[in-house]
């Protein structure tokens, strides 16, 4: 077994959640804080492995089935920095209600090992393992919610069309196999290339790429799915709104990540021949999400169905950079991604810190008066918002011009133009959130009472009722959650000011 | 042959049903009730814990056949791979998934 | 028509008769149990291939567990079919719409000549000695390490799921400790008490 | 035209196999009856014919006779149709068992996993007999019937994959070969707890005694059996027994060295194969009359919390000892 040291970060991370499972079984104490500090001290060391393989020359292990580039590289220490911060985020919000806290951490740890073998993968079995590794912890994590019925519809809806997609997505990959005979990326490229280049005179050539195309179908359907692109993002506002709102941080944001060098291994590592067929598709699913997206998301008034069409309007801004299939159209999508998922995870993160005291911050009118009750939340929130809109200076204005540059270089005018139509109007209801958090009072307790807790809190949630906090008063926030929202707040500006420091690495991981 | 054993048995048995007599048995009551009821969640975990096993030992089985075949690697991944279930099957006994009372 | 494309015929054709009844039978116990038909059969056709060890791991797994489960769950919820019946019969025109598009393009490619299974010769019969399952132990164990071990830690996940989700604690059941039970002395339960005789 | 005498001459193979193992059923239910009596100090049956040899035929042609009742609640196809999928993998798994050296209907290589895969169909008949009768009794003895059979199939997997090790063959004659060299090379001495292990787990397996919660008469009278009478009922019993045989003739070709002599090279043969096969079913009789019933609770215990973890240890000692040439198993695999 050769090269076996490049995948440490991995190795340690299974060896460490294993321990991290068992020691969890002894314990007693309902919060968990051992099992938290250990996740954590996981991920710290995890992230401090793989940020030493940054800037290593690309090597594969496990006889290819594994494969360290300055992709993987990259990617891993976001996905862990991110994984990082989101389990700070969340350790009130889970310690609070009735979830069983030590396997939300074991599982959000085996989930980050499937995100990690997914970036890293240069095999399809071995892309699709991970991925399932993924989604398992996923559903479970959704479900962990038990008293909550809302929860479990939501996970059940997440785990039948996750199934699905998974299926298609196999299916797919079956198919390419079918037709290559081989299930290594670059394998299956070099093959494929041969095929097309033979054209209709074999037999053989034209029996391979028909094969690969119809792959290639189920391939994009499998991934548009998981991404929540239209029209396969169904799933996508149900779960953000049934699962607990940690959870929906969880699956807003490093998987985004991990989706995204899904896409890149898929379609650029292992059908760049096709590039013309899959270009088609993905730019009808860009289009649609941008469109879907934006426009459906003015109507909600539920601040996690906002922010989930939100992600599937920024979903189609992603793909814009696969559609342009050039270097920089990939490395502009891999900051977008990469940017977009830290920006989601300082929203999530305020709406964790507004939710402490058992109360569940889920409609847009608990945003009210904000910047009165506590300045830091509004403050990050405000940040996140107006970076997800893309106003400069912040870093989501460099990621959309970023892509919308890519498109416009491969000839995409027309996406480039409802891109930049649709973000106008998906400005309007980031807007509309940071004029309550700064111009409208914080609505007073008794009111409520009647519409917050009374219409959206069904029999489910008892510790609201028990506590019934105060939605007018100022929010306590833990001292190392202010400052990791501080930090990620901070990070939306400094990138947005620095792009370079995130695109460089994005830059070398397609040269 | 089962069913030409069945068949056998319907034809030459005597063949007299009454409602009594095919109702099911209860004891000496009437049925009261549809005998499809809810069963405790604890039987489908059984089930799923069967799945999970079974599948090892579908994993297991190819890795005997080629035992002394193997590179040391693979019979290290076979170890790493029962650790790993071993962890799963500590983590069921700790949770007392395998508690009947 | 040889004797192997003759059985090939008769278990296709249950395969696909299983394989209907599965969708379109009431009763969703009988729905399972056709599925169980559909695996056996499936099964069959794989044997039928030489491919002995994924045909019997299919009916060990699949028929022998993962049915037995699905066995559990119908039985068990005795779900009412009817209202799922109804959106059943809403959604046919357009599931008979997809279908037959989707028959149209499977017959529209598998006639072309390059689907044709003429151009496939017949894979020469393994020799008596060949072992299916060694292959493949062969080639899980080597080429495929990395995959297998992501495989245990998804087994491992989906046993943590499935207790962290089905489990709970009820302190008002009593369990018997076995262990306990063995381990009792005589003195434990037993007390001898010497008392005089008494005489009447 | 090959293939067809082919066919016939196969046919006439399974009845071949079926015919005398019908009657090894038949006078196994005698067998059982004098031997439990013997041990109670009764006579058992010896009434019909000399000294009762003729009472399994009695017994036929009484259940024949019966009513086969069939309750009106009930689903009445899947209630005919269980005891016949309960004997159907009972008679199944027979295929590949070698009687004596080459004397096996299918020499087939993956013998071993087919065994197991049969064994694991035996559920369904316990599933679909309790639910088809649509009788509380039937579907509650049917459901722990089914969560026993479950959990012990698992410890006769792991059982099995030890003597896969060992052999390194699924062919059933070939690991009967593997284990030739007299009686100090059979599997029963390395492989011990496993087989230990699957022998019990076999009589767990079968609902036998003192494992029939199942059909524990004074809990749940007589668990999925209850509602099932006539032929119906005999072919259950049928299936059991064939069951029992069936577990007692594997136990005696995976550990026991199958048709080999326990003396190296001393009249191989079948007869050996019977004997070993009867002494296990002396064992099955011997513990119903001796042991009495495991409480349910004590059943899932023994299964889960015993015998898993003995097994996966036992096939890690196994496995380093044979990977690293340690100890007797080394030799026995290297013959």
């Amino acid at each position: 077994m050769n090269n076996l040291h490049v995948a440490t970060p991995e190795i340690f991370l299974l060896v460490a959640v294993c321990t991290v499972l068992v020691v969890d079984l002894f314990q007693t104490d309902k919060r968990r804080v051992v099992t938290y500090w250990l996740s954590q001290a996981t991920l710290v060391i995890t992230l401090a492995l793989c940020f030493g393989q940054l800037g290593d020359e690309p090597v594969t292990a496990f006889n290819g089935a594994y494969t360290m580039d300055s992709m993987s590289a990259t990617l891993k220490c976001w996905i862990l920095g991110i994984a990082l911060l989101g389990f700070l985020y969340s350790r009130d919000y889970i310690g609070e209600r009735d979830i069983q806290n030590g396997e939300y951490y074991v599982l959000g740890l085996f989930g980050v090992g499937g995100m990690m073998i997914m970036v890293s993968a240069n095999n399809m079995l071995s892309i699709y393992l991970g991925l399932e590794l993924l989604a398992l912890s996923l559903y479970a994590m959704v479900a962990l919610y038990r008293t909550s019925s809302r929860a479990a519809e939501a996970a059940m809806k997440y785990f039948v069309l996750g199934a699905l997609a998974s299926g298609m997505l196999l299916y797919g990959m079956s198919m390419v196999y079918g037709a290559t005979g081989s299930l290594d990326l670059a394998t299956i490229n070099n093959i494929i290339a041969s095929a097309v280049e033979g054209g209709s005179d074999s037999d053989e050539s034209v029996y391979r790429s028909l094969g690969a195309r119809f792959g290639l179908t189920f391939i994009i359907v499998g991934v548009a799915f998981k991404l929540g692109a239209v029209p396969f993002h169904m799933w996508l506002p149900d779960v953000y709104e049934g699962a607990p709102t940690s959870v929906t941080l969880y699956i807003a944001t490093a998987p985004k990540i991990a989706a995204f060098a899904m896409v890149i291994r898929l379609l650029v590592d292992a059908l760049p021949t096709l590039h013309s067929d899959w270009q088609q598709m993905l730019a009808i699913l860009a289009a649609l999400s941008l469109i879907v997206g934006n426009l459906v998301a003015i109507a909600q008034s539920n601040i996690k169905r906002m922010l989930a069409y939100s992600t599937i309007s920024h979903v189609g801004f992603l793909l814009l950079g696969i559609v342009a299939g050039t270097a920089e159209g990939y490395s502009a999508a891999m900051f977008y991604a990469v940017t977009y998922a830290f920006t989601t995870l300082a929203a999530f993160g305020v709406l964790l810190a507004i939710s402490a005291n058992g109360y569940e911050a889920d409609e847009l009118v608990s945003l009210s008066g904000l910047a009165r009750r506590k300045p830091l939340l509004a403050m990050v929130m405000m940040l996140s918002l107006i970076s997800l809109a893309g106003v400069p200076p912040l870093v989501g204005f460099y990621a959309k011009l970023s892509v919308l540059k890519a498109v416009i270089g491969a000839d995409f005018l027309w996406l480039a133009v409802v891109g930049v139509i649709m973000s106008v109007i998906g400005a309007f209801y980031y807007l509309r959130a940071i004029k309550l958090m700064y111009f409208d009072e914080p609505i007073a307790d008794t009111v409520e009472v009647s519409e917050t807790v009374g219409t959206d809190t069904t029999k489910d949630n008892e510790a609201i009722v028990t506590s019934a906090p105060s939605l007018s008063g100022p929010i306590a926030v833990r001292g190392d959650v202010g400052l990791g929202l501080a930090i990620n707040g901070a990070a939306v500006i400094l990138f947005g000011i620095f792009p370079g420091l995130i695109m460089a690495a994005c830059i070398r991981a397609f040269t | 042959m089962g069913g030409a054993l069945i068949t056998a048995g319907r034809f030459i048995g005597p063949s007299n049903p009454n409602a009594e007599k095919n109702s099911p048995y209860e004891c000496g009551f009437e049925a009261f009730e549809d005998a499809r009821m809810k069963f405790d969640v604890r039987y489908y975990l059984v089930a799923i814990l069967f799945i999970i096993f079974d599948l090892e030992i579908a994993f297991l089985v190819p890795w005997a056949v080629v035992l002394d075949s193997i590179s040391p690697a693979a019979f290290g991944a076979m170890a790493l791979f029962l650790f790993i279930l071993v962890i799963g099957f500590i983590y069921e006994w700790k949770k007392g998934a395998l508690e009947w009372e | 028509m040889t004797f192997q494309l003759f059985v090939f015929y008769v278990l296709a054709a249950i395969l696909v008769f299983a394989a209907g009844r599965v969708i379109t039978v009431r009763n969703p116990v009988y729905a399972a149990l056709f599925l169980v038909l559909a695996f056996f059969t499936s099964a069959g056709i794989w044997m039928l291939l030489e491919a002995e060890f994924l045909s019997i791991t299919l009916v060990l797994v699949y028929v022998g567990a993962v049915m037995v489960l699905f066995l559990f769950v119908v039985m068990m919820l005795d779900l009412n079919i009817a209202p799922l019946r109804e959106g059943f019969m809403q959604y046919l025109p357009v599931g008979i719409l997809v279908g037959l598009i989707m028959v149209i393009e499977m017959i529209f490619l598998i006639t072309q000549r390059y689907f044709k299974a003429d151009n496939y010769p017949i894979p020469p019969p393994s020799d008596a000695g060949y072992s299916n399952t060694e292959a493949l132990g062969l080639l899980l164990y080597s080429e495929y390490l990395y995959q297998f071990e992501i495989a245990a830690v998804i087994l491992l996940v989906a046993i943590v799921a499935a207790i962290a989700l089905t489990m709970r604690k009820r302190p008002e059941t009593r369990y018997q400790k076995p262990a306990e039970q063995i381990n009792v002395k005589k003195e434990d339960r037993l007390r001898v008490v010497s008392m005089n005789s008494e005489k009447d | 035209m090959d293939n067809f005498i082919l066919l016939i001459v196969t046919i006439l193979k399974i009845i071949l196999i079926i015919v005398p193992l019908l009657i090894a059923v038949a006078y196994l239910t005698l067998a059982e009856r004098k031997v439990i009596g013997s041990m109670q100090a009764r006579v058992g049956p010896n009434r019909v014919g000399w000294r009762g040899l003729a009472q399994p035929f009695a017994d036929l042609f009484k259940l024949l006779t019966k009513e086969v009742i069939v309750p009106s609640s009930s689903s009445r196809f899947l209630f005919l149709i269980a005891p016949v999928l309960s004997l159907a993998p009972a008679f199944a798994a027979w295929a590949v068992v070698p009687f004596s050296d080459g004397l096996v209907l299918a020499d087939v290589n993956a013998g071993l996993l087919y065994v197991l895969a049969m064994t694991s169909l035996g559920v369904y008949g316990v599933i679909i007999a309790g639910w088809a009768s649509n009788s509380k009794y039937a579907f509650l003895g049917a459901m722990r019937s089914a969560a026993q059979i479950v959990a012990y199939e698992i410890a006769m997997g792991f059982a099995l994959i030890g003597v896969l090790m060992m052999s390194g063959s699924l062919n059933l004659s070939d690991i009967v070969r593997a284990q030739s060299g007299g009686i100090g090379h059979w599997f029963l001495l390395p492989l011990f707890p496993l087989a230990v292990v699957y022998f019990i787990s076999g009589v767990a397996e079968t609902n036998r005694a003192p494992f029939d919660v199942a059909e524990g008469e004074s809990e749940i009278v007589a668990g999925f059996h209850v509602d099932y009478s006539g032929m119906a009922f005999a072919v259950f019993f049928l299936a059991e027994y064939a069951n029992m045989i069936m577990i007692a003739a594997l136990t005696a070709i995976m550990f026991l060295g199958g048709w080999l002599s326990p003396i190296d090279g001393f009249g191989d043969g079948f007869h050996w194969f019977l004997i070993k096969t009867s002494l296990m079913l002396f064992f099955f009789l011997w513990f119903r009359a001796t042991f009495p019933r495991y409480r349910y609770d004590q059943i899932m215990r023994l299964g889960w919390k015993v015998f898993i973890p003995v097994t996966i240890v036992w096939i890690a000692v196994v496995g380093f000892a044979i990977y690293f040439n340690v100890g007797p198993w080394f030799q026995i695999r290297s013959i």
